[in-house]
């Protein structure tokens, strides 16, 4: 293995409270450029939290952020985004009333990607959006609301892409689209993270993983290690990394 | 082709022969708005009704006498309803005036529907009958376009009351004088005449109590309190008639004995106001004798007892009061009645100069009609009157001031 | 005076607790802006003055009569009206238009119907059927006024905020101690989910709307009290009091309310007290400070910043 | 042709040439004056609730406050009537400033809280404490700048800057940025918009359009009482013109405007004793049967409306 390239995104410590309620309670990992990192663990352990409060949509209550170097905490959205940080939602949310094309266009135009974004036309056709092009987004179905949801978010030009949940929903063959999709944006230097339930999903296309609990990491590497642990086995149960 | 151009040539020539002067119309159009509903509709509804009446009496009888025709003209009276909305009068006075193309022009009553039509009416140079749009700003010297018909304007109505406490008063005991008012155009200016009034005086009467309250002020119970702490000989209400009527409940159910208490619509809107407060709240208030009351020698129109039985003939339902307002309708229908008789053309000039003729002549049952130089009304004043109640506990009306119209003595303090 | 004016305030207060209540109710349930509100207020005062000028009977009778038919007119207004507002992109925004509109449909008809003179009843003729009770407990005379901490306030005012006091209790009793308000609390707290967990939101949205329309209009039997009189115009300035009044307590919350009603009542005798001429500018200033500086309420907890 | 000029040549220059037009033909001046501050106020609602989702239930408060603005200018400043008007806007723009906490707010919450500013300008306005420099509820009298000709050609200025700015809107991607976060204020976020400075942006434009018009109505009708220019109901038609065309486009206020205030003025003219019934029961039909407007019949089709 070639030794770790410098991480683009470290998060120390991190606290979110909601409440007298940790949902983070003191996380710490990285992410290097072209790496991909799942997040797994059961639900409420954080994981979705913890892709919320680094793309800016709570502020955290402790801890820091960094990003390529900068402290990043509890910076707005549209800041972050311009910084090079975007992502994907569980439940997608498109803009319903606006055409595919005009959903893409907002986040090209203000997106302000410091790396040259890719065009309108590309972001369709690789996307498999071409056809829906000018159809408003409350008339597609779930999986081409979730393309488009990363769509948009490529359309800012990211250096950081957080991925929540994208394969729910996605079958076989459009999860063998999607895998290919993710690997071949990491391989262009991109970092992502992945956030999700499909353990064979992640074991296609992550590099590392780490393996949450009540907010906090308990374990760090490969999920072929980690179905070993006896902890982790602990916390699902036999749950879900059955799947 | 040639034919058709002639026929069109011929029918131009007819438009353009102007109509012969002494060609009375088929009517003499007069054009109002009321409020059916809405914030200004317990005011606007009875002067509407009464002018209403008077129009459907006068066609009873084949019309009004127009002297620029000498002879009787029917009268279209065209109405639209603004419902207390502004922006909506403005365009149905425009309406009235460059559509329906009515001869005389009649404002809405009360001063905020009013305002509209004192521009409009002067932008087109078409008089106003204002009827009870008291405001101060729409009478001006440099504006010939309108005249006040029924109220007096509101920074002399008040004086009886402020000549009362300061000639009478002193004798009677009263030295403190607490002043409680609405902020709103008409009776915040009557309040300050009334402040000037007194501190003009020089009497020896001091006001120890002067606040202004919001209009919508429906509850006076902590007022009352407050007045109550500063032990004033005498109290001035001025407010509209819901304030008249919470203002009345609240010292009645709060128990307070006031020495002396004025309210302007315990007497212009008796019987509105008997129904909400009750005879027992009215009792011994001081108010404006209604012209309803003082039986005015009348040169013109019906008396106030024809006005009253053919009025409740005409509206048996009860829905539409009478009261001050009714009487202040079938005023301005008289003035207008008048101003028809002694004008020679419907020319808007000649009947601005028809209604100022009348000024000091014309006596109808809302007394002596009196123009200043700018339209302000300065006749129909009221004077100062107690309500007492008679051996059957009926409230009636006894005028204290000024003594030449008095019809008794002031019973004070309020038993 | 400050003695006078607290204890006026809360009397005030409570009354007008209750007339916030039913707004609560429905737009806790409904997410429905009820600009009507106020003219089921005025509803129910021309109820209670039809009561006493036909009927010759206390007011107090027009109680349960009002709650009982704007229990039926609420039934029957949501049927019609609520299902196809709900199917719509945005309920929340076009019920404010709805609502208003059947404001202006009410008042038209009571117009139409009553006229637009000011309409009261006697003060004495509240609580009349109470007088011996009232002898009995307080002596004194059956129809003057009655005496808190040393100082005489309206007897109307009293019975007023007694009534209002009772009404709060059981629209408490409803909400937690009943099958079905127990299922409306849980419509409020959560509407999405109580549709998932199978919840016959239909149904327990349509009992809410009926009680809240109940509700309006029992506080507008003793409407011609509080404010004198009232006319079929009376309702939209009631609309915008009630709406103060349920922000200042909370939304989804009875005691909320009854907690803003008193806050509300008590600080606007204050300012008649001490600052009369700007009395007006309070309750608009009041929600408006609340909404942004503790925008849950005073009892509140739920977010409602975008 | 880019759509803007195709948007501007065929909706937005016929519609100036008619209203110049028509005040040759047509006597009836205020009616079209009305219609042209009409078409102002539904544009200025578009602005902020088509594009951005804010319903702006006291829109009438900026227009009030222009209104007094103009009276403010020429009473002390004795400025010229257009200088008066440029006043005017700012003056809207001022209280839009001091009122953007409110956006803060979310859904039916920002509706009521704006309905509350706007009365509570009104009462500030109208308080006698201020008589000195508002004339507090005396009223105010412009006599030295009366001109209505001037003040009808200077409101279809404001209306053509008006359009201009909805044109804009529609055809930019400033105008698309909006839209999406009045469409998900979060995803907005995420394509790198500034949720926050695009709906100020957004609200003071709006306020400023308001501003203007109540400019150019004081110069109008020269005398006005505070109830006269914050009449609520200025709030309310503007409102439902817009919905009933609809919504974020340019033609949808338009038909609404000249169809609703057309058949308003009609019913005004033909039928007054029903007046407010038969708008009350209009506005509950629009919402019921045709609650994204107009358009909506059209859209429905999938054919697109500028």
């Amino acid at each position: 293995m070639s030794p770790e390239p410098t991480p683009i995104l470290r998060a120390e410590g991190l606290v979110k409270r909601f409440g007298g309620f940790y949902a983070l309670g003191g996380l710490t990992f990285h992410v290097a450029p072209g790496e991909i990192l799942g997040l797994v663990g059961p639900n409420g352990s954080g994981k979705t939290t913890a892709i919320n409060v680094i793309s800016g949509l709570y502020a955290p209550d402790g801890g820091s952020v960094t990003f390529e170097g900068r402290a990043i905490g509890g910076l707005s959205s549209h800041r972050l985004v311009h910084l090079g940080i975007n992502r994907t939602f569980q439940v997608p949310k498109p803009f319903l009333s606006l055409t595919v094309r005009q959903n893409i266009e907002v986040a090209l135009a203000y997106g302000r990607s410091a790396a040259a974004p890719p065009s309108m036309e590309s972001l369709l056709e690789e996307y498999r959006l071409a056809d829906v092009a000018d159809r408003p987004a409350q008339d597609l179905n779930n999986v081409q609301q979730k393309t488009l949801d990363l769509a948009r978010a490529l359309a800012t030009g990211p250096r950081l892409l957080l991925l929540d949940e994208l394969a729910a929903g996605l079958n076989p063959t459009e999860l063998d689209w999607m895998a290919g999709r993710i690997k071949s944006l990491a391989r262009s230097g991109m970092a992502i993270i992945v956030v999700e339930h499909l353990m064979g999903f992640i074991e296609q296309i992550t590099d590392r993983v780490i393996v949450m609990n009540a907010g906090k990491e308990i374990f760090e590497g490969t999920l072929a290690v980690a179905v070993k642990v006896p902890e982790v086995i602990e916390v699902f149960l036999g749950g879900e990394h059955a799947a | 082709m040639i034919g058709r151009m002639a026929a069109a040539f011929a029918a131009g020539l007819m438009l353009a022969t102007p109509v012969l002067a002494a060609d009375p119309p088929a009517e003499i159009k007069i054009g109002t708005l009321y409020a059916s509903s809405g914030r200004y509709a317990s005011i606007s509804m009875p002067v509407h009704s009464a002018l209403k009446l008077w129009v459907e009496q006068k066609n009873a009888e084949g019309g009004v006498y127009v002297k620029a025709f000498d002879k009787k003209v029917p009268i279209k009276l065209v109405a639209y309803d603004d419902q207390s909305n502004t922006a909506t009068a403005s365009t149905l006075y425009n309406q009235l005036i460059t559509q329906d193309k009515v001869d005389l022009l009649v404002a809405d009553s009360g001063s905020v529907l009013t305002a509209p039509a004192v521009a409009i009416a002067r932008d087109h140079k078409m008089f106003l009958f204002d009827q009870t749009g008291t405001g101060a700003s729409f009478f001006s010297k440099d504006n010939p376009y309108i005249a006040l018909m029924a109220d007096p304007v509101s920074t002399i109505w008040p004086k009886p009351v402020a000549d009362f406490l300061t000639h009478d008063g002193p004798a009677l005991g009263i030295k403190k004088i607490a002043l409680l008012y609405s902020t709103n155009e008409f009776t915040g200016t009557q309040a300050n005449a009334v402040r000037k009034f007194i501190k003009e005086s020089g009497a020896p009467v001091e006001i120890v109590y002067d606040q202004g309250v919001p209009t919508e002020t429906t509850n006076y119970t902590v007022i009352i309190n407050n007045i109550r702490a500063k032990k004033p000989d005498a109290v001035i209400h001025l407010g509209y008639a819901p304030n008249d009527i919470a203002f009345l409940r609240n010292v009645n159910e709060v128990g307070v004995k006031f020495k002396w208490m004025f309210s302007i619509y315990a007497g212009l809107e008796t019987e509105l106001l008997e129904k909400n407060v009750g005879v027992k709240g009215l009792q011994y208030v001081y108010t404006y004798v209604p012209p309803s009351e003082l039986d005015y020698p009348v040169n013109f129109g019906m008396k106030m007892p024809e006005f009253r039985a053919l009025w409740n003939k005409t509206f048996p339902d009860g829905k539409v009061e009478f009261g001050f307002n009714a009487v202040a309708g079938y005023t301005t229908a008289l003035v207008i009645e008048k101003t028809l008789s002694v004008a020679t053309s419907l020319d808007q000039m000649e009947l601005r100069r028809a209604v100022f003729s009348l000024s000091g002549q014309l006596k109808t049952l809302d007394g002596t009609f009196a123009l200043d130089e700018t339209g302000g009304q300065i006749g129909e004043l009221t004077p100062l009157g107690q309500l007492v109640p008679n051996e059957h506990g009926h409230l009636k009306f006894v005028a204290v001031y000024p003594h030449e119209v008095a019809t008794g003595k002031p019973v004070y303090p309020r038993p | 005076m400050l003695v006078y004016a607290l204890v006026a305030g809360l009397l005030f207060g409570l009354y007008f607790s209750l007339v916030g209540i039913g707004l609560n109710l429905v737009f806790g349930v409904m997410r429905i802006v009820n600009l009507a509100h106020g003219d089921f207020l005025m509803l129910g005062a021309f109820i209670a003055v039809g009561v006493s000028a036909l009927a010759a009977l206390d007011p107090l009778f027009a109680v349960p009569l009002a709650f009982v038919v704007f229990v039926l007119v609420g039934l029957v207004l949501y049927r019609l009206l609520v299902p196809r507002l709900q199917g719509s992109v945005n309920p929340e925004m076009l019920s404010i238009i709805l609502f208003f509109g059947l404001s202006q449909v009410i008042e038209a008809l009571t117009t139409i119907a009553f006229g637009t003179s000011e309409r009261s009843i006697d003060s004495s003729e509240l609580g009349a059927i109470l007088a011996p009770l009232r002898t009995a407990l307080f002596g004194g005379d059956a129809d003057g006024p009655v005496e808190l901490f040393g100082q005489s306030f309206p007897a109307s005012w009293a019975i007023s905020a007694t009534v209002s006091v009772i009404a709060i209790g059981l629209v408490y009793v409803y909400l937690y101690r009943t099958r079905l308000g127990t299922l409306t609390r849980a419509v409020m707290s959560r509407r999405d989910e109580a549709f998932a967990t199978g919840i016959n939101v239909d149904r327990v949205s349509a009992a809410a709307f009926g009680i809240g329309l109940g509700l309006a209009a029992v506080a507008g039997v003793f409407a011609p009290f509080m404010f004198g009189s009232v006319t079929p115009a009376f309702g939209e300035d009631a609309t915008v009091t009630s709406f103060a009044v349920v922000v200042l307590g909370s939304l989804g919350n009875p005691l909320g309310t009854a907690l803003g009603g008193v806050v509300y009542g008590i600080s606007y005798m204050l300012v008649q007290t001490y600052l009369s001429s700007w009395a007006d500018l309070l309750p608009y200033v009041l929600l408006i400070l609340i909404l942004l500086l503790r925008p849950s309420g005073l009892l509140g907890r739920r977010v409602r910043v975008a | 042709m880019p759509s803007a000029i195709r948007h501007l040549l065929f909706i937005v220059v016929p519609l100036l040439v008619v209203f110049a037009i028509l005040p040759g033909v047509y006597e009836n001046h205020l009616m079209l004056f009305n219609f042209v501050v009409f078409l102002i106020l539904a544009q200025g609602v578009n602005v902020i609730y088509g594009f951005t989702g804010y319903l702006p239930f006291g829109y009438v408060g900026f227009f009030g406050s222009g209104a007094y603005g103009f009276a403010m200018m020429v009473m002390h400043a004795h400025a010229s009537a257009p200088v008066a008007v440029i006043a005017a806007g700012l003056a809207g723009m001022l209280i839009g400033l001091l009122l953007t906490p409110l956006l803060r707010l979310s859904g039916a919450y920002f509706a009521i809280a704006n309905l509350a500013s706007s009365l509570a300008v009104l009462h500030f306005v109208a308080n006698p404490a201020l008589e000195d420099i508002t004339r507090g509820p005396y009223g105010v009298s412009l006599t030295a700048t009366f001109n209505p000709e001037a003040a009808y050609w200077a409101a279809l200025v404001v209306l053509a800057l008006t359009l201009g700015v909805v044109v804009y809107l529609k055809n930019s991607r400033f105008g698309l940025a909006l839209q999406a976060v009045r469409e998900d204020p979060v995803s907005a976020g995420m394509a790198g918009v500034n949720v926050v400075r695009m709906r100020v942006a957004a609200w003071l434009a709006s306020a400023l359009i308001a501003g203007l018009a109540g400019g150019v109505y004081a110069w109008y009708v020269s005398v006005f009482f505070p109830d006269n220019v914050f009449s609520g109901t200025f709030s309310i038609f503007a409102i439902v013109f817009a919905l009933f065309g609809g919504v974020a486009t340019i033609i949808g206020p338009i038909v609404g405007v000249l169809i609703l205030y057309g058949v308003y003025n009609l019913i005004g003219f033909t039928t007054p004793q029903y007046f407010q019934l038969i708008y009350g029961l209009l506005i509950m039909g629009l919402v019921l049967f045709l609650p994204a407007g107009l358009v909506s019949l059209v859209t429905r089709r999938g054919r697109h409306v500028p």
